[in-house]
């Protein structure tokens, strides 16, 4: 089959496999899964196909980024020609494919376990609430409460299914509506899936905000499409990124001269606000954290493989649109990237340390990840973010799906001890699982030290250190060293989780009894973890001391996907960068483990007693949350629930009213002082004066014929002797 | 001869006579012989035109016959009606024969 | 041509009388007879339109399938019908809402006969205004629909809730929305009956090809008035009566209450079909007509409708009522209809005008099916629950699993989800309307934002949270009849949302013609 | 006075008396009788006014049927009727009075008409008028039409007057 064709596919089994298990499957767990699964496998099976194909063709990297795989079709016909929709692999796209179908299908076979698969259905579990477990008895006659099946198990597989299928849209279409509509798909099943235990008020209310917060940076997104559209007059890759667009787009001012941008600024600026949205960058990100209400493989789906990275994908994907007019230092959409990004990044690494949620930690560290790739665009530092985008997606779905073996083994616990109070997900409740989850404790350390950029051999520390050295090598100190403060607090409260979760004594019994979780969670921690270390050896750059060129750098080939005046070279080495990104990393997880290494049961939190009142604040996520609730959300439930309706029922009706009543009141002055007493008054008079003089004269008509001839004698008498005398006269 | 005045004044005399029979009578019967005197005074004076104006023109005569036919006609229903009536209320009386009142 | 293809529109506007004769002449307690009877005979124009859809020429340029017979001679006015590519998709979304509505309203057992006939008449009444190619007909037929509505809304509304008006007055709900919907309705269309006339002084004739090629070339003076004011005048009484019934900001306050006590299918109806025939007003008469006035006024009408898309979705967010906050979404998705209209007017000529134009048909095809199936699962939940307070409901997810998915669905397609049809007309009007009405495109994603909240709102108080234990046992499932109404309306937003080809492809190139 | 007259005079005077013996009896059986010598000498008077043919029919017709008809109609309703009460109602009188003023006007205008003293023209010789009234009364230029409509009256007549007087009850 030839590639193109393969590509159209792609995207496809997940989508069938939706439509099946909702129609057909959706009683039959095993049915479902094993649909889901193999789904996500042919999909998985196409992508490698693609990948290899692609990367291995004639130039490599660099002869795709020239001619990339390309088939477009006519979608929706306008005017004389037509808008076309297609699929494009080039270097970009080939990346982020191959770890999507990684992530995903790791996420897939994870889910199997992680909903406990196999075990039997809850007394009390409802659907759209967590299970609860059940009670079984054992040969003994003892009974035990195990972990019960997910009551909505079908339906979850239905889900990521929709998910993946609009991941895979947004990654192999090559125009960006399309991409917006995998965009848009995968906001819906995030949605869904967060509200997935919906009967659980927190997790509707989460679903409700990530999708409206998404939807602010869509709304804007879809005006920068709009925008894009008209003045380029297409969507597609390969006419938007075309030297002649880009150059008119930088050319001509903005709309309405808004802010001295050029078009291409604001059309850029207007995109990024989509990201801002989907990739949870500061002011947006409120959504992210409360997102941890899904199951843990949904947080796993969007804050590590898909949705998330889509955002940074995207603009990744625009950026000859955000660079162009660059070459005289950064455009003011670039300026802005870099700014928001290295605040968040910044930010949101303050917000981690002082969280006690496993997965909260780390949801914080997936926006301050994602700042830094988003200040890596900032400065123009393309590759560097691409790699950053890369390594994180495979190190953070690795810590999600660890955390949620984690957080299995507590809930294990939990249903052991039967105490229902103890919060599964609180770090505070956990220590000395090393040794009672070993192999989770090993990948988890893994991810760990590659979220903390752990020297040499973890992946995150070589993207990382690519981002310093971008920043570095074009002047950009400020990002430079705010991003560096943040890389040290990730490696901070990297170890401090690492330290709180499994070193140490148990803290609780429930930790005393937790459990390795089975094969089917285990087995992707363990394929992850391998590419959380690798993945960074593809990306080495060429001139490192020692360890450079030892493995060909494949990942500054992503750069091909640039228009050829735009490709830069990598920046040269400086040992500055470099020794920053060691002290940061080593210097931060030594700082955690020195701080949390005689941490016991039932102490203060170390950082709480450094902190003192900073700590509420950050634990608090400096009441942004209460900030938008006291203002936008309050603002708008005002217009909403009194503003308007005054306005209609009160103002307009009113309006209305008014004329009714005025023409109500009118008819009745007419009728009162004419119609009634007159016309009605003649017309009565008329009736009543016919019906009186009929009843007065009706005597007459007695039935008696003689009667009636007399009268007729008489009156032929009297005529007669009127005609008589007329005559005579 | 007899004027033609003589059979002029004996028609106005019957009819006169069977106005008042039937303006008088109280039997419905009797009324009805009152419109055949009328009838006949009718016919009297339509032959004596006839006789005396113009005997070669037969229309005087055909009237009459045609006279003749509605009587037979007005007789037989009248009477007809009357026995009808006779039968349901019991009455000849034309007084109390007032279904008609308002 | 042979006679029946000569014939086709005038079987397809008249099979419905038809059928309502017959049905007049059916025993009005054989119910169930009637609602098939009634259900067959709608699906006679439905055929008839897929005839139609097949054997129109959609390369053509101008009217097809064109009849004109002597009607009004006196005054020049014939029963002339004919179709092109905007009618044509217009047709055929109203031949095939209505007998959905008319399967969905098998659970009326109240005067059933009388139910359906008015219902058919009403079909004849909407297909007639998408037909009609002289002024008169067209204004006739534009009233005709409004009668079979208010009975229908005035004697099987919703039976409880009344309003209160001035002095203490209290009035039952329903007679007040049927009351308020006829009286505000035909009050505006005074001046488009005014203006068709003066049209019809002026040129001496009410045939509307006749009109586009020699109407807008007029010169000279008439009343005592320029040739240009006395357009002005006719124009902004054309804009008024479609307008309201579109409706724009601040027409609209009728809808809500007419949506609301309408029965289920006279809701989806007055959504699906009735709301579309303001904006075919404009895009048939205001814009052919007027266009230098179209032009000029294009702001103001753009400023309305941007009132309308943040207003209408402010006020269906601020509603308790599911009915009334479906209801609100007509206003907010009608109001990118009226924003296409002003982009097209605006830019008539250009390529945006094209794109808007394409997007505003569209966008009315696709609010026809996504609001006449959310009334429809609104009139489901309420046939069960008897309340439509959203407040009373909560967690019914696990109890109506089906239902739930078809809810979500049918909601994710009135939100302009991509991937289902709402996006693609949404996204084209904002591509044609933002080089010409910048600020106003900007301005409407606020409401667009907003559509958002009062969609997850809805799905929020109904099938999410914990479960009202008040329904538990007491909630059936979505049964097959009902299934069979809500299904061909979710593959048809499937489809269009997928492939929009077909519909568009036909729609563009009359907008081409028309527009570009 | 010729003999005529006098003859005329004789059956007139007749003729009066027994109409007005019809118009006042009390007993209608002898009202009846009074009412055949009435038309008979109705026929006399069309005797003398040479038309025999109709005095002929007046004789079978009149008397030989609808009096008859008379005398049986009297006959069946006599129960109730007794002949001594009075037999005019309370207007008697005055009706009297206007038949009289009636008569009292004709004849006044009669005698005011030149033309009423005329005598009466020859009879035409050879005149037979039995046949021209046959011929005239089947002549479709003549009278046809309407001796065809007396005729269907008449049959009307006869069915309705069966139908009224049918005794549904028996």
């Amino acid at each position: 089959m030839a590639t193109e064709q393969l590509i159209w596919l792609l995207p496809l089994p997940p989508l069938v496999s939706f439509f099946l298990i909702v129609l057909l499957a959706n009683r039959n767990k095993a049915l479902s899964h094993t649909i889901g699964i193999g789904a996500a496998f042919l999909s998985w099976l196409a992508g490698m196909v693609v990948f290899f194909r692609a990367v291995t063709g004639e130039h490599g990297l660099h002869g795709l980024g020239e001619h990339p795989l390309h088939s477009a079709m006519d979608w929706l016909p306008l005017g004389d020609g037509a808008f076309q929709i297609g699929v494009n692999i080039d270097p970009l796209s080939a990346l982020t494919l191959f770890f999507v179908c990684w992530t995903v299908l790791m996420i897939f076979i994870y889910s199997v376990g992680y909903h406990n698969f196999g075990q039997p259905e809850g007394e009390h579990d409802q659907k759209g609430l967590p299970p609860h477990g059940a009670t079984v008895t054992d040969e003994h006659g003892h009974q035990h409460t195990v972990l019960s099946v997910e009551p909505n198990y079908s339906r979850f597989f239905a889900f990521i299914s929709l998910f993946a299928f609009g991941m895979f849209v947004l990654v192999v279409s090559d125009n960006l509506l399309t991409l917006f509509v995998g965009w848009e798909i995968m906001g819906l099943c995030s949605y869904l899936l967060i509200g997935f235990w919906f009967a659980k008020p927190s997790a509707r209310a989460a679903a409700i905000k990530a999708f409206m917060t998404t939807r602010i940076g869509d709304v804007f997104m879809l005006l920068g499409l709009a925008y894009l559209y008209s003045a380029a007059g297409s969507l597609s890759y390969s006419v938007i990124f075309s030297p002649e667009v880009l150059d008119r787009l930088v050319h001509d001012a903005a709309v309405g001269g808004f802010l001295g941008l050029s078009a291409a600024g604001l059309i850029g600026l207007l995109l990024f606000i989509g990201t801002v949205g989907k990739s949870a960058q500061f002011p947006l990100h409120v959504w992210l954290p409360d997102a941890m209400e899904g199951p843990t493989p949904v947080s796993a789906m969007i804050h590590a493989a898909t949705m998330v990275s889509a955002g940074v994908y995207m603009v990744i994907r625009i950026f000859p649109i955000l660079a162009a007019g660059a070459e005289h230092g950064l455009t003011p959409a670039m300026t802005v990237m870099a700014f928001i990004g290295a605040f968040t990044a910044l930010f949101a690494a303050t917000i981690a340390v002082a969280q006690n949620d496993i997965k909260r930690v780390l949801a914080y560290s997936t926006i301050s990840q994602l700042g830094f790739m988003i200040a890596a665009l900032g400065i123009g530092a393309y590759v560097a973010a691409a790699f950053h985008l890369l390594t994180h997606a495979f190190f953070k779905a690795l810590l999600f799906l660890g955390s949620g073996s984690v957080i299995h083994g507590m809930e294990h616990g939990v249903l052991h001890t039967g105490n229902h109070d103890v919060d599964p997900q609180d770090m505070m409740n956990m220590g000395g699982l090393r040794k009672k989850m070993p192999v989770t404790f090993w990948t988890f350390l893994i991810g760990g030290f590659a979220l903390s950029g752990f020297p040499f051999i973890t992946a995150g520390f070589w993207s990382k250190d690519e981002i310093l050295a971008d920043a570095w090598a074009h002047g950009h100190t400020a990002v430079f060293w705010t991003l560096a403060i943040a890389a040290l607090l990730t490696a901070f409260y990297t170890m401090r989780q690492i330290m709180l979760t499994f070193f140490g004594e148990p803290r609780t019994k429930e930790a005393e009894h937790a459990h390795e979780t089975p094969w089917t969670m285990t087995a992707p921690l363990v394929i992850l973890s391998v590419f959380a270390v690798a993945a960074g050896w593809a990306g080495i750059p060429e001139d490192f001391p020692i360890l450079g060129g030892l493995v060909a750098n494949f990942i500054h080939g992503v750069s091909a996907t640039l228009p050829a005046a735009m490709i830069e070279k990598a920046p040269a080495f400086n040992v500055i960068p470099l020794i920053a990104s060691l002290v940061v990393a080593l210097g931060g997880l030594f700082l955690g483990w020195l701080v949390y290494r005689k941490y016991k049961a039932g102490a203060t939190d170390p950082v709480k007693k450094m902190l003192g009142g900073l700590h509420t604040v950050l634990q608090n996520k400096y009441y942004l949350d209460e900030l938008y609730q006291a203002t936008f959300v309050r603002l708008f439930n005002w217009i909403s629930e009194v503003f308007t309706p005054a306005m209609d029922r009160g103002v307009i009706d009113g309006f209305l009213h008014g004329i009714a009543r005025v023409a109500f009141s009118l008819g009745g002055i007419f009728r009162d002082r004419f119609e009634t007493p007159v016309i009605t008054g003649a017309a009565d008079l008329l009736g009543n004066g016919v019906k009186g003089f009929g009843r007065e004269f009706r005597g007459i008509q007695s039935g008696r014929i003689q009667q009636y001839m007399n009268v007729v004698l008489v009156i032929v008498v009297v005529l007669a002797v009127f005609i008589y005398i007329l005559a005579q006269v | 001869m007899i004027p033609l005045s003589w059979y002029l004044i004996l028609a106005a005399a019957l009819f006169s006579l069977g106005l008042f029979g039937v303006l008088s009578r109280k039997n419905a019967v009797a009324i009805l012989m009152g419109v055949e005197l009328m009838l006949n005074a009718v016919n009297i004076n339509l032959v004596a035109f006839w006789r005396y104006s113009a005997p070669e023109v037969i229309a005087g005569q055909v009237f009459t016959i045609i006279v003749f036919a509605v009587s037979a006609a007005e007789v037989a229903v009248g009477l007809a009606l009357v026995i009808s009536l006779y039968r349901r209320r019991q009455t000849v009386i034309a007084e109390n024969i007032d279904l008609l009142r308002w | 041509m042979d006679f029946f293809t000569e014939h086709l529109l005038t079987a397809i506007l008249f099979s419905p009388v038809v059928a309502g004769l017959v049905l007049l002449f059916l025993p009005g307690e054989e119910k169930k007879l009637l609602r098939v009877a009634a259900f067959i005979g709608s699906l006679i124009p439905l055929a008839l339109s897929l005839i139609l859809w097949f054997r129109f020429d959609p390369t053509a340029t101008g009217f097809q399938f064109e009849e004109q017979a002597a009607w009004y001679e006196a005054i020049n006015s014939s029963f002339h019908l004919g179709v092109d590519g905007i009618s044509l998709a217009m047709i055929l979304l109203t031949a095939i809402l209505t007998p959905l509505a008319i399967l969905a309203s098998f659970g009326i057992s109240d005067r059933v006969k009388a139910y359906m006939i008015l219902f058919l008449f009403l079909e004849t009444g909407m297909l007639g205004v998408f037909m009609s190619l002289d002024l008169l007909i067209f204004f006739v037929f534009y009233e005709i629909g409004l009668v079979p509505m208010y009975f229908l809304i005035n004697q099987w509304g919703s039976a409880t809730g009344e309003r209160k008006l001035w002095g203490g007055m209290v009035v039952p709900a329903r007679t007040y929305a049927s009351f308020k919907f006829m009286v505000y309705t035909m009050g505006a269309s005074l001046g488009l009956l005014l203006a068709i006339q003066m049209i019809g002084v002026v040129s001496g004739t009410f045939d509307l090809p006749e009109l586009y090629r020699s109407w807008t070339s007029l010169s000279g003076t008439y009343f005592g008035l320029d040739i240009a004011q006395v357009k002005t005048i006719a124009f902004w009484a054309f804009t008024i009566a479609f307008a309201l019934k579109v409706p724009v900001w601040p027409f609209h306050t009728w809808l809500p209450d007419a949506h609301t006590e309408a029965p289920t299918a006279g809701s989806m109806i007055l959504a699906g079909v009735l709301l579309k025939l303001g904006a075919y007003g404009f895009i048939r008469l205001v814009l052919p007509l007027y266009p230098d006035q179209a032009k000029y006024f294009a702001g103001a009408i753009a400023f309305l409708a941007v009132m309308a898309i943040i207003f209408g979705a402010f006020a269906s967010y601020g509603q308790t009522d599911f009915k009334r906050l479906v209801a609100y979404s007509s206003v907010n998705h009608m109001g990118f209809v009226v924003l296409g209209i002003a982009a097209a007017a605006l830019s008539v000529g250009t390529e945006n005008a094209v794109i808007a134009m394409n997007g505003t048909v569209l966008q009315m095809f696709n609010h026809g099916l996504s609001a006449a199936g959310m009334f429809f699962l609104v009139g489901v939940l309420y046939d069960r629950t008897h309340t439509r307070d959203l407040t009373k409901y909560g967690g019914l997810f696990p109890l109506i699993p089906v239902y739930g998915g078809i809810l979500i669905f049918t909601s994710m397609a009135s939100l302009g989800l991509p991937g289902l049809n709402g996006f693609v007309s949404e996204f084209l009007v904002v591509r044609g309307a933002w080089p010409v009405l910048t600020l106003h495109t900007a301005l409407s994603m606020i409401g667009l934002l907003f559509t958002g909240a009062y969609i997850l709102k809805g799905i929020k108080s109904t099938l999410h949270g914990p479960v009202n234990k008040e329904w538990i046992g007491h909630l059936k499932e979505i049964d097959k009849r009902e299934l069979l109404v809500i299904v061909p309306l979710m593959a048809l937003m499937l489809w269009l949302g997928i492939w929009p080809g077909w519909l568009l492809g036909v729609i563009n190139h009359t907008v081409t013609a028309l527009f570009g | 006075m010729t003999p005529v007259q006098i003859i005329f005079l004789v059956v007139s005077l007749m003729l009066l008396v027994s109409a007005f013996m019809v118009v006042t009896v009390r007993n209608l059986v002898r009202a009846a009788l009074w009412l055949i010598s009435t038309l008979f000498m109705t026929a006399v008077v069309f005797v003398l006014l040479d038309a025999g043919f109709l005095a002929v029919v007046q004789v079978v017709v009149y008397i030989g049927a609808i009096a008859i008809l008379f005398i049986f109609a009297v006959m069946l309703t006599r129960r109730v009727m007794a002949d001594t009460g009075p037999q005019t109602n309370a207007n008697g009188w005055w009706v009297g009075l206007s038949s009289l003023a009636l008569f009292a006007g004709i004849t006044w205008i009669l005698l005011g008409w030149g033309g009423s003293s005329a005598d009466a023209p020859i009879f035409p010789a050879g005149l037979d008028t039995v046949t021209d009234l046959g011929m005239g009364l089947v002549d479709p230029n003549g009278f046809i039409l309407p001796f065809e409509v007396a005729s269907v009256l008449l049959l009307a007549a006869l069915i309705g007057a069966i139908v009224v007087a049918w005794d549904r009850d028996n």
